[in-house]
């Protein structure tokens, strides 16, 4: 390869030389600006870390100019994608700051909400404002933290008022960005349960297998995390 | 064979023989062994002579069993199938043989030698490409592109519907489960029928003998209703009891037989 | 995965007039071809991975053209420090090869190879899609396990389609990592492939009167020894 007899050159003689570039100046002759400003590029380019004058001066042949280097570097990434900044002392190319958008994708994923999110959400629609344990106490499982986070996150239920009773609990209610979503003008428009039984929505009775407690299981005992 | 080896005035030749043997370790397989001995041929693997490369292999096998080096089986298998090599070559075919020529084996044999060789160059020449990371490089601090994932969860007014109605009439689909504690066993009251029976010398109502508290609720009673009469049944069959019942569906009643089941009905 | 969605929230706006250049001209433009060539630059080099020109495209305003910008780009780079490489379908920055020496302290130290897995990769490339048996075949010995697993392990083989012979054995083939590593654009530039072709040492040729050469199956250890 040609690296092991490049590097070889490299590192024995020039390094003195490098020092004191006024000493010999015709036996290592710098190589020509356009040589040294791809060096440069590429060094700064392969470097993990910014790198100072000094710094790029010990990786390129003796007698650069790593100044001018860098300068017209410098002006051949002006306005491109990529650019060359200054770090402190340091020399590094990043992007273009205008298109840190581009970097960044979004990705939108459709899910469809586990059965336990959307059982407690119903819960507290129906029952708002309800507490965690009577919310519990309704589905006959414990309602994992992750699920009324999930809830929280998506802006479909929000903290109500505390229950006047012992220890205080906190209740929930839905949004408006729940009924938003739902298109409902309020909670209280949600169908009763006789009304869901005349719409054949309870004739749907026997679940699909497997359809059930996908995270129910999970909601072993970290429901005392919750409480606050 | 081993003869004509010894003969070999090219002591280089033998020596270089020897040292195949002291490396034998060191080949990949008797395919590479073949490959290194045709080395010596000193021609195009196109142009070898197969039949003097299944001596220098048939040779070396000679020698390393003289040296008592023991050789993996393949070298052995190769070993034998370049004797009937050997033997299609030098030998005429006999009139009427089936099967491919000497030669024919012979040029499939050079033809995979030439095959590991080229591979051998294919590879050395892969290697001495510029490789990523000795050669060039890639970006030394790669701003992993990040990547924002933003999740949409879809939930519809039936969903949230249809999950509310499902918790509140979960309740009247509970599956079947046979509730034991409502049965009453039928060994329990064959044991139990069995102890009362000596006493009943006047006709009791059958339901005169359910436990106590087996009567008055209904799931239970009949349960223990069931059980006594199938008990009564069976101690009728033995012969302790008589059974009576004076219309259908009328009361039925038992009593201990006088002759304590002496004779038959 | 991600494609397919991210493609999804693109496609909400633009993606219709994209197809459809005529319509709506105004409203969706694209940006200017130097613009674009700049995106993609910025884009190419934030990622160390080859992008595909799907993966760069979903990343820019829609109504880009991501090939015409990719050339102006490579363009560019020629002859530059850091070039623009092609692996198949994707595209990356590397620093120009002539230049590795610069970039010793960035080497990365590569567990050293086995002449058998150096050998077995040749075969594998040139071969592809190989089964393990016809690799035993050429090689004259058993692959250890070791082996394949190693080359594995660096993502330059993988497993390709099962052969539709008895036994349906694994065929392996060479990755895009591979091509990337060794600087190729495609396995139809490894060196020499044309001239072994030519040379009838890349065919399968059955050992004249063998038997059975079809049960690649059995040729497990050193029954692959000319077995066929």
């Amino acid at each position: 390869m040609t690296e092991s007899s490049g590097q070889g050159t490299r590192a024995q003689q020039p390094r003195d030389a490098a020092g004191d570039p006024g000493a010999e100046p015709g036996l290592f002759a710098a190589p020509p600006m356009a040589e040294q400003e791809r060096m440069v590029e590429a060094i700064l380019f392969a470097c993990a870390e910014p790198l100072s004058a000094a710094q790029i001066a010990e990786r390129l042949p003796q007698g650069c100019d790593v100044a001018e280097a860098l300068a017209h570097l410098r002006s051949r990434y002006a306005g491109r994608g990529v650019t060359v900044v200054r770090v402190r002392d340091a020399w590094a190319l990043r992007t273009a700051p205008d298109l840190g958008w581009l970097m960044q994708s979004e990705r939108v994923e459709t899910r469809k909400l586990s059965r336990a999110a959307i059982e407690t959400l119903a819960i507290i629609a129906y029952h708002q404002p309800v507490t965690r344990a009577e919310i519990e106490e309704i589905r006959g499982v414990a309602v994992s933290r992750g699920t009324i986070d999930q809830l929280l996150e998506l802006d479909w239920i929000r903290l109500g008022r505390r229950r006047m009773t012992p220890g205080r609990p906190v209740t929930f209610v839905v949004t408006e960005e729940f009924l938003d979503h739902f298109g409902l003008e309020s909670a209280r428009d949600l169908p009763g349960l006789k009304e869901l039984r005349e719409a054949g929505l309870l004739e749907s009775r026997p679940l699909p297998g497997g359809l059930g407690d996908e995270d129910e299981g999970i909601s072993e005992g970290q429901g005392a995390l919750f409480e606050d | 064979m081993p003869d004509d080896w010894d003969n070999r005035d090219d002591i280089t030749a033998r020596r270089a023989a020897e040292a195949l043997i002291v490396d034998v370790e060191g080949f990949e397989g008797p395919l590479d062994l073949l490959l290194m001995l045709s080395r010596s041929q000193k021609v195009d693997l196109r142009r070898i002579s197969v039949l003097e490369l299944a001596e220098q292999y048939l040779g070396f096998v000679e020698k390393a069993r003289a040296l008592r080096i023991e050789l993996a089986a393949d070298y052995l298998v190769m070993a034998a199938w370049l004797a009937y090599l050997k033997s299609r070559l030098l030998l005429p075919p006999e009139p009427g043989e089936e099967g491919p020529t000497g030669e024919e084996l012979a040029a499939h044999l050079a033809w995979q030698l030439e095959r590991l060789q080229a591979m051998r160059e294919a590879a050395a020449r892969l290697m001495g490409r510029d490789q990523k990371g000795r050669d060039f490089f890639v970006r030394g601090q790669p701003t992993a592109l990040a990547v924002a994932r933003k999740v949409h969860f879809e939930a519809s007014l039936l969903d949230l519907m249809r999950a509310y109605a499902r918790l509140r009439t979960r309740d009247e689909f509970r599956p079947y489960a046979f509730d034991r504690s409502d049965i009453y066993p039928y060994e329990a009251a064959l044991e139990r029928l069995a102890t009362l029976v000596p006493g009943a010398s006047d006709w009791t109502a059958l339901q005169a003998y359910l436990p106590e508290g087996w009567r008055g609720v209904a799931k239970r009673q009949r349960s223990a209703i069931a059980s006594t009469f199938a008990a009564s049944l069976e101690l009728a069959k033995q012969g302790a009891v008589e059974l009576r019942q004076s219309d259908s569906f009328a009361p039925l009643h038992l009593r201990r037989r006088a002759d304590g089941g002496a004779e038959g009905r």
